[in-house]
Formats: structure tokens, C-alpha cells, sequence
């Protein structure tokens, strides 16, 4: 779809409480583009629980119900239920941050194996951030936050390829620097049946440490860095587009280039930076054996 | 407590800019980038132009670094 | 008991102002207490934070609501806040305000001039914090040691510098 | 019709004709025959629901809830720990005010593991919104189960149905059960608008950021409305007439027990005893804990009150014997008895109760 | 030594004093800051303690469940729905009987989802076999920690020390911090062998099934043990004293308001505003919830009690009120206030309590 | 190690409330054999909480802690702390069923995307059998349960390969059909630090229908019939010797014999045989690119 | 009203008999209440139910303390249960008791005959029930409707045959 | 409530059985089969025969079924 196609339809309106250059009202804002008028969200805690307004205000064009934190999934299966039975055309889509993940893992690995009717995005900042930045599993290795004031020590959780052990219907990752993939997922993602993921990638001004205007840049940089991998399974396993390039280690951008874009890798040693390049090339071997074997 | 669609839900975001996109109609292309990116929804795109809402743009400066024209330029605010 | 206000824009640092002048109250042998604002802070929208400095313990821990003195971080403020206390003190080459009490520095551009910035905020809550100080008739030397509990190296020595700037600079206006 | 059923039974035969749209439960003993016997109605195609088999009792209740509020007659079940799990969804169902219904087979909660009944697991509810029925026996469970839909979707609070584990959940016993047009009747499909419509291309947002004020409003309208339950309850049109407290040789008597649940029968036949021997003893059991029957409690008018709880407040004491106390004009006594399931049978309880008259029993029956 | 320090950096600070050896927790508004403090005392080496970051509430309470059934002096903190996410776990402790300490900092149920102070969530442990805490500054919170180790291990159950989302948590007001080497006498190293040792090469099995009996004594043993915290709080040996409950200039008190937490010192200056127009009113503040100072209430002797209370239970009325009026001989009155967060300050209270001392206070205050 | 080798020391003492034939039992017997006195068993609730004992009589000659549903692995974390900081020398080893891998399944993430130190098993007997024979996330397709009465509608989630996906350090894949491949891979699990993880596979007589007499029997059918796959991953991935004949799909036993063995299966059709089939082959299509990539 | 105690093991169905003659019990226009052993059952170990049979609508739900009629499933339960009551039906070919009343049937023998077997164990439920159902003085019909009521198909049948037999042989025991 | 190791946590489960596992010690190599997968733990081996503890051996069978020699064959209880 041409971008000039898109719908001009503002379902994210102006004037939120999200920070400058927010990913998440990026990911938000390209939902209703995708999805029209034909879908229900559905938002644990989160930043998102702030950024959708207040009181009698909503700053969604779109039905939303907020949950509690570890819920989201669960309760999308029980709003499924109901827009069958009353004969409503619709999705629950349930939009949440890596914490949600955290907490909520159990309920979104179990509403993934009853394959219940849903499209679940984990719009990815890699911290909890609305708490003010701590440790998530999906925290990036040695990324400071206010939990790990020296650095995680632990790798980041890859929730796209545990899902996709999960045998879920649609299983994609996607990123706030490439909307247009982002809004083609997710209509791909509308049309199957069943149990959907997208894994969002949401570079996160303040809680990375970079200017509000370079998060469409940050977001690139790691896919154009090999660290983040578009790819996207629908019973077969494909590399997107945006990510085909690096597939060939040589054509990727130097990995500082991006680390050192962000305050919280600002301390990497480059022993750090040349073991995450290491993990980045194990994950590349990963997820060309998978497009081997799922084609 | 049920909410409804509302611009401004935050109030009148425009006065949080530090830095105000200023657009320059002769470079633009409208390549619509700017108005796809724009995490605040503060651009419309017209037939023949841009249009920044400077009540509600915070000032992120995304819209001005996508501009592969260079047609918008981040300016300091004036305090007022 | 003195009750005070703080106005500030989300990332202009008007918590730590109130934080840090309650050391320095408590450095001049006072009881103090500085109240953020209760809620979600986004970077960019406005912050009432109180401060609170007595002779004796104070106990209440309610919210100012009739301030002795407020400040203002920023003039855009009085775009959207009404600032009603007898005493007023703000960022402001020339200030627009009928209080009975004005006083006004122009912290924005000592914050600038030192290089205190965040993603192109002029961070000016030290220099408020020196105004305030000199407005509430505290030793400077309370105020330095404030800082230095809670900034170090170098970001500590510039900020005293901009409290110093500011509690010298600090004036009366006279309307 | 009369059948002999299990107090699980009964309430899953409740669910079924209630006509409910959607049942989402996660098994625990000894709530699990309900929803084994719903999920073999919903195989055989004798409901018509949705059931889904969560991972654990936060997304059993959860998925209640997205169902609940997309405008479906919702119902799960659970006991002790289940109760304990979902705890966080319990009270935002109530604070939605979404009409939900459960069955809550109480039991006691571990450590150690112990599967029998205690009331404590009920009572951690009592603050929180939901209208909290006990039954005595299966056949109430059954009732209580449909007035709970009829009465939770006429003023949008969620409703629980208490019954002892094994002593109710378990035992079969005589329910009689009325036919299904009856039933239609008296519980209409549900109204979908209320309290709010969730569904594609309606644009509003449930339960986001508001002020103090609406937080606090909020939990003074459910205080105000949940009162209005006495009233639904009595003239609810069911087949049978029921209250929130059950009066039993209660005219005349000078000494009266409080109690809920399925030993009020124990109880019942040990007052026969005592009456026969000439005391002049009553009961008044509690039906409903909330809304908490006050004035019926203040209304008593005896020599003494005592208080008979399967429950523990750790520093305080008997949860019932406070909340009577707080409102009864007569003095009142408090004895913890039956914790953990300690079976408590008629003889002790004509022991307790004489002992209660004759002024020498401790705040503990064991 | 005098610092300026907000009521959860002083729970910090008295957790390192404390020399504890295990944290988890999870972040949630407003109790984060402790957690993120604490993480960063860690990393830096100012305490020796591990520090998890886990994946919900109830793993963090499962975590230091874990640790501290393994002998180690452990720690969490949570606020509202963090509490009821890890209310299963809460049980589990107590009946375990783990010296575990808690800071809980209150926070309003959702939905709507609200961040600020409300004492509902604390209560909800109130049958638990906690002991709760609740501090009124951030002073009674660094202190109230230090004593919650001490009894705790004393007698074998979780303590919870409260402090008020906001109002005490986030505000930086001056706390007296004693030397290292006064708590290290005040606190010496957790006995390792209480209430039991799991280790490996010691077969024993903790917590497993055991009969109805004694699991009913269980309860029974925790209703005996936790009134013994009153004597320990008040001969802990601590660096400055304390009791279960404050009396504020309650000696000739003709009118006595019963509250707890933050709001109180806005009540106290509201009291001397009316002891100064010659009202004779006094306040006597609860510093335990449980064990519930049922004796300190029992004993107030004055024209009328009023219960002022941040929290509320639908169906009942003030959490608080009905336990007082379970146990005072003077009437008690109740009235709900600053429910949500609503700021309550001293002019409100100096007007609630006119018009309670003149009879026509209403059951909520909004 | 050699079967005469084994430790005879009984660390499961006769006379338990274990059915007769039960997985479990043979599961539990064997631990002790491999870990000797340097552990401490963390149990949720499941038919182990029965087995255990009661009162004041244990059926284990090795500590044990009960602990709720959903906590095990968490519990874990901070028992091993102890451990550390007392300086003792022990592994928390938790013991779980399958419903203790549903509920518990973002306890049992958190722990493993940590590598806290630890010994994870879900001895998988495929249903909550404690309850009466619920349907789990792991009972397979079909299989019929007290909540699935026309048997299960979804797929088995496969537990190992998502703990792999997680990157414990030590995942395997085990069966009380084979107790000495099991002990040895207790053992080496044993000698790794960090987070490993072993899924058992306990065939449940009553719980599956078939005689008592049957279990080791049954156990070893699955293997035989390619239905469950022996494996390794300790940084490689090995498939365990008992599996490797049937990489050979020829070699493989027929699937009906291990299904229509069991009670639970009896109503299957030939399609649906085919069915479990095929998606048997996808299974091994999966393990040996795995295989592969980790060698 | 009369309380009875079923001792079997598990997995021979005395949870089920109870039901059984609960309902059969409702049959002949009386009130009744089947109660299981509350507790974790485990395939072989002992089992305790109870059955109340009244004219009148039955209140209590305490257990059966003191049993009117003990039933017992198997001769080995003797080994590790005092069986006391004044009347005793036991599946037995010959019952070593010495209580007042005893009546015994070999339910074994008549379920193996009958095929009702499960996991090697003869089930013995509906024939220990018939047993019952006579001594109770209960129509065979009520019972047959019962039995009727839970099982269903051939399965029905065998169990009405096994009941039947029991009814029909079942014996007083003079010692 | 603490509990420590004991045999027969369940009592003499012995009396579960239905069938009863003999031994033939004729037909036995001794190669531990039955004792490692008996679920009960209810066989020793010794020098040269196992021994079934029949206290506790509950008659599942698995000791006959595994056993290659057929040295173990399960007969009926008699009630007693
Ligand atoms: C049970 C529970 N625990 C904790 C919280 C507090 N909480 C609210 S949002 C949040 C972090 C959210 O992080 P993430 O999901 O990554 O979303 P983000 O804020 O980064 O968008 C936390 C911990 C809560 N609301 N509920
Ligand atoms: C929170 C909670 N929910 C439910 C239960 C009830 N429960 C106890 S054991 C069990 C099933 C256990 O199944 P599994 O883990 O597979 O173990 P198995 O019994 O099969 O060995 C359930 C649902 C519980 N104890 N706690
Ligand atoms: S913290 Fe990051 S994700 Fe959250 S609102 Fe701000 S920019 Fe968006
Ligand atoms: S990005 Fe630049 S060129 Fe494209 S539409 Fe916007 S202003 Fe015009
Ligand atoms: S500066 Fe940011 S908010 Fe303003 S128009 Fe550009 S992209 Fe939108
Ligand atoms: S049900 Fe299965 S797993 Fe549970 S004790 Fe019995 S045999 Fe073992
Ligand atoms: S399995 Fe058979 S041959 Fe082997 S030791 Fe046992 S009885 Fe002897
Ligand atoms: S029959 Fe079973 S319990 Fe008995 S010895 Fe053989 S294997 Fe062990
Ligand atoms: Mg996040
Ligand atoms: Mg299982």
C-alpha cells in the first residue's frame, strides 16, 4: 500500500500526555490505519494507560477498555467471546508494554495456546517505563535503568521466537521506524484467524537517553545494525524487506553506531559491544535455520 | 467513568514545545512522511501543502529529521 | 509556617528545587517539607510542587492550597495557571505579574549560558532554587550544601553556579 | 421437580438455566465438579455458552470480565486460592460494576494444603463491591445462583454465591427444581448496555485515569446502591421468597446465635434440642454478609447475642462477631469454631449453645 | 543525624540499617522509588543483600517467601494492585509464620486506575495474620521498618509497614537517622533456625497436608501470638518509643477522633485550632491495625468517637468504624473521607470536626 | 552409569498416597539418585502435594517446601539465595506438574530469563490430575478430559522448545520410561549453573486410562512412536540416544498401538491418527534444524 | 431420621452407592443426603461416605458420627476399621462380626460374575447398594430407577442385574 | 507442622492390592529392572534374590511387566 493510500483518519487524536516523540503514539496512532473502525483495544498499565487520556477525555478515536496489568489477554478472549455471540464484527487487540509481558506472561501464553481470537502487540520500550524505567525481561543486555543502575545483566527475553514455540497463527516483529511494514502486518495479522503477535519494537526518548526527535533514527539504526530482525511467520517464516539486507553481516551498520546513540549503553566497553555483535550474529543463524525449516 | 474522543485530552500540548517545526512549503514534496510519523498527529496533509497544529505539537522534532527535503526546520521557541 | 507553590514544566526540574531548598532549610535549622507533584509526570506538562518551612515540626502533609510564595519556572506558565500568593518569584527577564511581591531572575538564560540543558530545556531549577533562597533570606552556604547532596563532580559545580548567579541576580520589581 | 444433587450441581444446573452466555474457570477442589458439569452441558450442547479453559483464576475472572463487559451473562467459579489469585481481577469487576456471578465453594486457605471448608476465603470479599450470598444448603445454592444474576444485573455489582466445601459443594441432597419457562421468566436476557457497551467502532474508554473525586464517588455510589439489594431480594419474583437473613425461633427467644452456611442446619437441629428442653434459643442466620444485614441485627432484642464463625480476623477476632457487634443493641458474644472444616456436628453444638446460656464459653470451639 | 528524605527513601535507608539480606519487588506507583533506591544501595555495595528483579508481585513475595523460609532477613514493598496480585502469597506467609517485612504504600483500587492514597489496600491484609503498620510521616515509616524486623522475628509473623502513596512516600521531610552501630544493637542477625530451616541434607516437609485440627490451630496459635506485639513494640529496646496506638491531647478529651496515617498531623493542627476555641477534642491515632488495639479503644472515655477514615467497605460502611465501634463504650461515629486521594487538609478537618462536635456530620465527607 | 551403580538409598519411602503405577512416584524415587543430599525440592499444588505425606509423617527422605500454585520457581530464587549467602551447598530443584506450567508460567519465565540458579522439572503427565483430570496447556490434541469431554481442541504446547527459545542453560526433554537417561540428565543439569530446565513425561494410569501395570510401558511407546522426543541442550543440542532410531520416521512405532493403548484417545479416528501424525513429522522437522544450529 | 457409614476403598464405588440410595431413597418419597469421604481420594485407599434417610427435610451436613447401619465393601477394611453400628451389611461369603444385626451379601463375586470390573477390581457399588436398598426395606424399583439415573446403556443394565442379585440374596448373618 | 521421613505416610498401603506380585528367584538374573521402576520402592535387591516389602507394594504390576525373565508374575489377592 502507497502511503498516500493511507487512511487520513486520525484515530490517535493531537494533544496527548505522551512524552515528545513518544513510540508508542506512533504504534498507536497507525492501528486504526490498519484496522479501521474493526477493532476493540484492549490496555494493561502501562504508558498507554496515561497517554489515553483522562477522565471524560480520550485521546482514541477507538473503543478501550483498561485492564489490569497481568489480564489483557484474557480478558480479549472474553471480549471475543461476546462480539461473537452478539454478532459484532470485530478484533480485541490487546496493546501492551514488555512489562505486561513480564507479568502477564502466563495469560498471554495461554490465551496464545487455546488460539483464542485475538491480536496481541507488545509495543517493546524495553523497560518498564511508565513506573520511570526499570529492568524488564526484554531490557536490552548491560542497558542501564534505575533497577540495574550498572547495567542488566541478563539477555533480552525474545518473546517474537517463544511465541512462534507457541505455535501461534501470526507470529511478526515490527518497528516503530517502518510504520508502513508495521500497518501491512497488521492487516495481514487481520485477515488470519485465530492467535496473533506482533512484537513492536518502541525506542524510547527518556528512557534510552536520546533526543525525542531521532526515534524513527534509533528504531532504524537497529535494524539496520542486525539487532532487531523483521520477520514475520504466517505458517511460512519470512525475513521482511527492511531486514533482507543484513541477512549479510557486511552490509550491516556498525553496531555502535547505535548502542552508543543511547545514554543507557553509554558505559559499553567494547569487549561489551563485540559480544552483543556475537549474540546478534547466534540470533541471525536462529532465524535463518527457521526460515529454512517453515518454508 | 467513560471518556470520549477529545483533542487535547492533555490540554493544549503546543505550550510543552521547546523547538517549533517551521515548514517551508517550497522544499516540501509531499512525500507525507512528516505526516506518518508525526507521533502526535499534529500534521495534516492538504492538497498542495503541510499543515503543523501548533496548538497541540510538542516540538518533538521527528517530523523535521524524516524530511528527506529538509522542509521543515526546528526553531527555539520564544518564551512568551 | 511558610507555604509555598512551585510551578514548572515537566523536565524543568521544579521537584528537585523543592527538594532541595528543604535541605537547605533544614541546613539553616529548620523543619521543612517539599511535596512533588501527586501524579504522572510527562515530560513537558505543567508541575505544582510544594515546599514547606517552619520553626517547629511540621505535620500537616496535605497540599499547599493558599501559598505564601509562589514560583514560577517558566512565564508560559501564566498562560495556563493562575498565580495567586502575596509573594511571587519568577523566570523572567521582565515579568508580567500584579502580586503584591515580585521578585524575578532570568534563570532560563543562566541555566543556558552554563550549559545546563536536557533534550534543549534550559535546566533552571538550581537557579530558581538560588532566588528562592535569597527571597527566603536563607544563607547561601545552606543552599551550596544542598546541592552538593544531591549533584556531584561537575554537574554540582555548575549548578552551585547557577544558584549563586541567581541569588545574587535575584530583584524586586516594581510595577 | 425434586432431584437429588450436590450443591456444585445445583449451582452449575443454575448457570445452565440461566441461559448464561459464558463460563470461564479454572478447576480447584472442591469448586471443580461445577465446571466439569458445565463444561460436559456445554458439550452436549444443553447451554449455549462459551467456555473457555483458562491458565489460572486472574485470567478466569479476566476473561469474565472482557465478556462481561462486551454485554454477555458471564459466570465463573473458584474457592480459597483460586479466590486468592484472582483477587486483584475480584475487585476490579466490582469497581466496573459489571454484573458478573460466582461460585465461591469456600475452603480453607494454606498453608498448610487443606482442602475443607472455612469462611475466611468469602470474607476477604467483603470490602470490595460484590454482594456476598452464603447458602445453607444445595437447594438455596441453586436459588441463590439465579437471584444473584437476576439482582447483580439490576444494580451492576458482581454477585458470589457462597457454599461450604464438601458440606454443600459435595453432598448430594433433595433440590427442587423448577421448570425452565419459569426461569425465562424471571431472569430475562441480559440488558447489553449496561452499565456500558464495549464493542467495534464505539469509541469511548472504560476505566482509565479520572480524578480523586470520580475514584471517590465512585465508591460512594456503590455503597449507596448495594443497599438497594434487601429490597431486590425480597421482591425479586422468584419461585421462593427470600431475605437476607433467615429467622429461626427467633420470636420469643432470649438468647440468639448468628450464623451463615451449611452447619446453620447442625445448628437448627440442636436449638430443636434445646427448645425442647425448655431454652428459649434462636437463630439468626445471615444470608447475605454484604450488603450486611444491620438492621435486622439491630433489631434483636434478646439477652444475648452469640456469634458462631468458621473464620479468623488474625488481631481481632471472629469477622462476623465485629461486624454484629457494631451495630447489635444486644450484647454479643463471639465463638470461632469449625476452622479449617473441624467437622462441628449437632452435639456440639447443643454442648456450645448450652454453654453459651450458662455463661462459660470461651472465644474458641476446639 | 537530620536528613531530609521522602518516606520511601527512609524505608530505604532503614531496610540498609536493617542489614537485610533479601529483596524483591516489582515497581508500582507510588511505592517504586524503595525499589529503585534499594537496587541502587545494592549495586553500589552499601548493602550486601541480593536483590531480584522478578516478574509480578506475587513472585516477589514468592521470592522472599523462598529466602526467608531459607533463614534470610528479607524485604518487598507494594502498593494497591501489586498488593492484591501478590495476596495469595500474603496468606501463604503468614500462615507460614516468615518473618517477613513488607512497606505497603497505599494506593487506590482501580479501575479507575488511580495512583494516590487510600487505606483500603492495606486493610485487605487485616485478616491475614500481618501485623499492620501504619506510619504517619516518614520519620514513623524509617522507624516503624526497623521495629517491623524485630517483632517479626520475635514472634514469627509478617509485619507491613504502611505509609500514604504520596503524602508520606514522596514527600522529603526530616528524618532522624540513628547510628549504624544503634540498630546493630537494636537488631541483631535473624535466628536461622526460626520458625524452621529448609536446607539441603535436612529432610524435613514444610507446609504440606495435615489434618483440620491443626490447621485450625494454626489459626488459633497466630490469634495468641500476635497480641503479644503490643507489649514487644512498646519494650523493643528501639531508639525512641513506641506504642500500638498515639494519644494526642486525648486526657480531657470530650471528643475523640480515631484516624490513621498521614492525615493525621493535618488533624492534629485542625484539633489544636479547636482546642484553642475552646473545644476539647483529642485524637487518639492508630499506629497497628492488627494486632487491633482493642484495649486503648475500649478504654476511651468520652461524649462520642469519630472514626475518620480513607477507606471503605461496600456494603458495611468505614472499615475502621466498625472494628472501633465493635469495641468502645462511648458511641462512635464514622465518617469516609479523602477516599481516591482527595486531599483532605486542615481546614477541611477543622470544619469535619465542627460539625461532628455539633452533630450534624454526615457518614461521608466529599 | 551403570543400573547396578545407582545409589540404593530410598529417597522416596514406601507407602505413599501415590496411585498405584504412578509417574510421579517413579519420577520422585529417582531424583534422589541423582542429587544425592545437595537439594531441597520446591513443590506447588498437584498430585505431588498428596504424595508428599502428611501431617507430621513426609514420604521424602530430602526436604521439601510446599508452596503455591503459581510461585515455585520463584520460591526457588530466593531459597537458592539462601543457600549462597548461608553458604550452603544445595540446589532448589522445583518439581511441578503441567497445570503448575500453566499458571505458573510467567514465574517459571521470570526465573529462567534471570538464570536464576536452579533446577526446573514439570513432570508432565498431561492433564491436572490432582483436580480430576482437567485439560492443561500440555494435554495433547484430542485427548479427552473432565473439561474436554469431546477431547482437547488446541495443540500440546511444547514446553521444552519454549524454555529453549528463552535460552535457559540447560533445557531437556526426559520420560519415566527411561529413569536412567532421566538421572543422567539430572546429573549433568546438576553440574551447570544457572537456570536448567527438564521436561518429564509421566504417563498417569488412571489419568490417561490404561492399566497401572503400563506406565514405563506406555511411557516408552510415546518415545518409540517419534509421539516424544528425547533430547538435549546444555549450549548443544543433542538428540538423547533412545530417540535417535527414530529420526527414521520407518523406524518408528505405530502411532496407533501408543494411542488406542489409552483411554483417553480411544475415540480417535483415522484421520485424526493421520493427523497427530503429520504433525509429528513437522515436530522432528523442527528438532533436527535445532539440531543443527546448535551444534 | 437414619445415618449411615459406608466404609470402602477407592475405586470400589461406595461414594457412588451412597448417591445411589439417596435417590432411591427420594424414590420412595422420602428425604435424603449422600455425603462423600471430604478429602483427597486416592485409587486404594479406605473411604468413608455417609447416607441419611429421613421422612422429614434433612438440615444437618456435619459427617455421620454414630451410624444406624454400617456398610462394609470389603473384608479387608475390617483389618483397619472398627466397624460399629447396630447393623452391619458386608459384602462377605461369611462375615466375622459379632455386631447385633448383620446382614452380608458376596457382592465380589456377583460384580465379577457381571463383568464390573475396573483397574482388577471388582465394583461392587450397585450390588452392595441393592444389599442396602433390602435392608432398608426400599422397592427394588427405586433403586432400579436410580441406577438408571447415573448409569446409562449396557452399563445400566449389568449394574440393575448386579443390584438385583444383591436384593434378592442378600442374608441375615446369625453368628 | 513440620513432618520428617517415615514409611507409610499412607499406612500399610500393602492393602491396595488387588494383585499381588510373586517372585520366582529361579527365573531372576538380577538385573535391578523392577527395583528402579517400582513406583513404590517396595523392592530391595540383595546379593542374590530382590525382596518385595508386600507392607507397602501396592500390586501396580510394572515389577511383572518389566521384569524379561518373567520372574515376577501378579496373581489375584485373596480377600481376607
Ligand atoms: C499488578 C501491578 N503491578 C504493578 C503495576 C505498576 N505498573 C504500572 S505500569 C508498569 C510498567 C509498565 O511497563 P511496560 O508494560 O513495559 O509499559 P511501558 O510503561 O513501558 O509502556 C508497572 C510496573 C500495576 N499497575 N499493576
Ligand atoms: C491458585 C490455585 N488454583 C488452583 C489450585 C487447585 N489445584 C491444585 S492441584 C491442581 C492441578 C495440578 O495439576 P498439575 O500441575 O498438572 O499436577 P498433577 O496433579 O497433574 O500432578 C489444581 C488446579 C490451587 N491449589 N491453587
Ligand atoms: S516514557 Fe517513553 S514510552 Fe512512555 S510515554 Fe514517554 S516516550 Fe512514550
Ligand atoms: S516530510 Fe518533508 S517533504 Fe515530505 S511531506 Fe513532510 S515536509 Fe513535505
Ligand atoms: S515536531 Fe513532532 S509533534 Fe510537532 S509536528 Fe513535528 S513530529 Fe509532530
Ligand atoms: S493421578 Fe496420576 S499422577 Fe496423580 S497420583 Fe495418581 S497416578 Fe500419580
Ligand atoms: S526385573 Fe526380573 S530379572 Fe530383573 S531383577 Fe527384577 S525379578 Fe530379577
Ligand atoms: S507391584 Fe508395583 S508396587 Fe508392588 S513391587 Fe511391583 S512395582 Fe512395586
Ligand atoms: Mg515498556
Ligand atoms: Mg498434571
Amino acid at each position: 500500500m502507497k502511503i498516500k493510500d493511507l487512511s487520513k483518519e486520525k484515530y490517535l487524536l493531537p494533544g496527548t500526555t505522551a512524552c515528545q516523540g513518544c513510540p508508542h503514539a506512533l504504534g498507536l496512532k497507525t492501528l486504526g490505519m490498519a484496522l479501521g473502525d474493526r477493532f476493540v483495544l484492549v490496555v494493561p498499565a502501562g504508558c498507554t494507560t496515561i497517554i489515553a487520556g483522562s477522565r471524560d477525555k480520550s485521546a482514541f478515536k477507538f473503543p478501550c477498555l483498561h485492564v489490569p496489568f497481568a489480564s489483557a489477554p484474557a480478558v480479549a478472549t472474553g471480549l471475543g467471546s461476546a462480539f461473537k455471540k452478539l454478532g459484532k464484527n470485530g478484533i480485541p487487540v490487546v496493546w501492551m508494554g514488555d512489562g505486561g509481558s513480564d507479568i502477564g506472561f502466563a495469560t498471554l501464553s495461554g490465551a496464545c495456546v487455546r488460539k483464542d481470537d485475538m491480536i496481541v502487540i507488545v509495543s517493546d520500550n524495553e523497560a518498564y517505563m511508565n513506573t520511570g524505567i526499570q529492568t524488564s525481561g526484554t531490557t536490552f543486555w548491560k542497558a542501564k535503568t534505575t533497577t540495574s543502575p550498572k547495567g542488566k545483566k541478563e539477555e533480552k527475553k525474545d518473546l517474537a521466537l517463544i511465541m512462534l514455540m507457541h505455535k501461534a497463527d501470526y507470529v511478526a516483529t515490527a518497528s516503530v521506524g517502518y510504520l508502513q511494514d508495521f500497518i501491512e502486518k497488521l492487516k495481514r495479522a487481520s485477515e488470519i484467524e485465530g492467535f496473533r503477535f506482533i512484537h513492536l519494537h518502541s525506542p524510547c526518548p527518556p528512557g534510552w537517553g536520546f533526543d525525542s526527535s531521532e526515534t524513527v533514527e534509533v528504531a532504524r539504526m537497529a535494524v539496520k545494525c542486525g539487532a532487531w530482525i523483521l520477520w514475520e511467520f504466517d505458517g511460512k517464516f519470512k525475513i521482511s524487506t527492511q531486514s533482507k539486507p543484513y541477512k549479510d553481516k557486511k552490509r550491516r551498520l556498525p553496531l555502535a553506531d547505535y548502542l552508543k546513540r543511547q545514554r543507557r549503553f553509554r558505559h559499553l566497553s567494547d569487549e561489551d559491544i563485540a559480544e552483543i555483535e556475537r549474540r546478534i550474529d547466534e540470533q541471525w543463524k536462529i532465524i535463518l535455520a527457521l526460515e529454512k525449516v517453515f518454508s | 467513568m467513560i471518556a470520549k474522543p477529545s483533542k487535547g485530552s492533555a490540554g493544549k500540548t503546543g505550550l510543552w514545545r521547546t523547538f517549533k517545526p517551521v515548514y517551508d512549503v517550497e522544499k516540501c514534496n509531499l512525500c507525507h512522511l512528516c505526516w506518518l510519523y508525526c507521533p502526535e498527529n499534529a500534521i495534516d496533509v492538504l492538497e498542495d501543502r503541510i499543515v503543523i497544529d501548533y496548538d497541540y505539537c510538542k516540538g518533538c522534532g521527528i517530523c523535521a529529521k524524516i524530511c528527506a527535503k529538509k522542509a521543515i526546520e526546528m526553531v527555539r521557541e520564544e518564551e512568551t | 509556617m511558610l507555604e509555598i507553590m512551585i510551578l514548572s514544566f515537566g523536565g524543568q526540574g521544579g521537584v528537585t528545587a523543592a527538594r532541595l531548598l528543604a535541605i537547605a532549610a533544614l541546613n539553616e535549622g529548620k523543619f521543612a517539607q517539599a511535596i512533588p507533584q501527586f501524579g504522572a509526570e510527562r515530560r513537558g506538562a505543567l508541575v505544582r510542587s510544594f515546599l514547606r518551612i517552619s520553626d517547629n515540626p511540621i505535620r500537616r502533609h496535605s497540599s499547599v492550597k493558599n501559598p505564601d510564595i509562589t514560583a514560577v519556572f517558566s512565564e508560559k506558565i501564566l498562560n495556563i495557571a493562575d498565580v495567586r500568593a502575596k509573594t511571587v518569584v519568577i523566570n523572567s527577564k521582565q515579568p508580567k505579574l500584579e502580586n503584591e511581591e515580585v521578585y524575578y531572575v532570568d534563570a532560563s538564560s543562566i541555566a543556558l549560558e552554563l550549559g545546563l540543558i536536557s533534550a534543549g530545556w534550559p535546566i533552571v531549577n538550581t537557579a530558581m532554587a538560588g532566588a528562592m533562597a535569597k527571597v527566603l533570606g536563607f544563607n547561601f552556604e545552606s543552599l551550596k550544601l544542598a546541592i552538593g547532596e544531591i549533584f556531584s563532580g561537575r554537574l554540582a559545580e555548575l549548578n552551585v553556579k547557577a544558584a549563586e548567579k541567581a541569588y545574587g541576580g535575584v530583584k524586586r520589581w516594581n510595577a | 421437580m425434586k432431584k437429588i444433587l450436590t450443591g456444585n450441581y445445583a449451582v452449575a444446573e443454575a448457570v445452565k438455566m440461566a441461559r448464561t452466555e459464558f463460563i470461564a474457570a479454572y478447576p480447584i477442589t472442591p469448586q471443580t465438579t461445577i465446571v466439569e458439569r458445565l463444561a460436559e452441558m456445554v458439550e452436549r450442547g444443553e447451554l449455549s455458552a462459551e467456555f473457555v479453559r483458562v491458565e489460572s483464576e486472574h485470567s478466569a475472572l479476566a476473561a469474565v470480565y472482557g465478556a462481561s463487559a462486551g454485554g454477555l451473562r458471564a459466570f465463573t467459579a473458584t474457592s480459597s486460592h483460586g479466590l486468592l489469585y484472582m483477587y486483584e481481577m475480584c475487585w476490579w469487576v466490582a469497581n466496573s460494576r459489571l454484573p458478573v456471578v460466582m461460585a465461591l465453594v469456600t475452603r480453607t486457605i494454606g498453608p498448610p494444603w487443606n482442602i475443607h471448608t472455612d469462611h475466611t476465603d468469602l470474607l476477604t470479599l467483603r470490602d470490595s463491591g460484590w454482594i456476598l450470598a452464603m447458602s445453607e444448603n444445595a437447594q438455596e445454592a441453586f436459588d441463590l445462583t439465579l437471584i444473584g444474576f437476576k439482582v447483580a444485573e439490576r444494580i451492576d455489582l458482581p454477585f458470589a454465591v457462597g457454599l461450604d466445601g464438601f458440606q454443600v459443594s459435595h453432598t448430594a441432597e433433595v433440590v427442587d427444581i423448577p421448570e425452565q419457562e419459569e426461569i425465562d421468566r424471571f431472569l430475562p436476557e441480559r440488558r447489553r448496555d449496561r452499565p456500558f457497551v464495549i464493542e467495534p467502532g464505539n469509541p469511548i474508554t472504560v476505566g482509565g485515569l479520572t480524578t480523586n473525586e470520580c475514584a471517590m464517588m465512585l465508591r460512594h455510589d456503590m455503597m449507596r446502591d448495594i443497599e438497594k439489594v434487601g429490597d431486590l431480594v425480597r421482591n425479586s419474583g422468584y419461585i421462593r421468597d427470600y431475605d437476607l437473613v433467615e429467622k429461626y425461633r427467633l420470636e420469643d427467644a432470649e438468647y440468639v446465635v448468628v450464623m451463615m452456611g451449611a452447619w446453620c442446619g447442625d445448628a437448627k437441629d440442636a436449638i430443636d434440642i434445646l427448645r425442647d428442653e425448655g431454652v428459649q434459643i434462636g437463630m439468626l442466620r445471615l444470608r447475605f454478609v454484604r450488603p450486611f444485614p444491620a438492621k435486622e441485627i439491630a433489631k434483636i432484642d434478646c439477652k444475648k447475642i452469640l456469634v458462631v464463625e468458621r473464620d479468623s480476623s488474625i488481631g481481632k477476632g471472629g469477622i462476623i462477631a465485629t461486624e454484629v457487634k457494631s451495630v447489635a443493641d444486644s450484647p454479643v458474644q463471639s465463638v470461632m469454631a469449625g476452622l479449617g472444616g473441624v467437622d462441628v456436628g449437632v452435639e456440639d453444638f447443643v454442648a456450645m449453645f448450652r454453654r453459651f446460656v450458662e455463661g462459660d464459653l470461651g472465644e474458641w470451639w476446639m
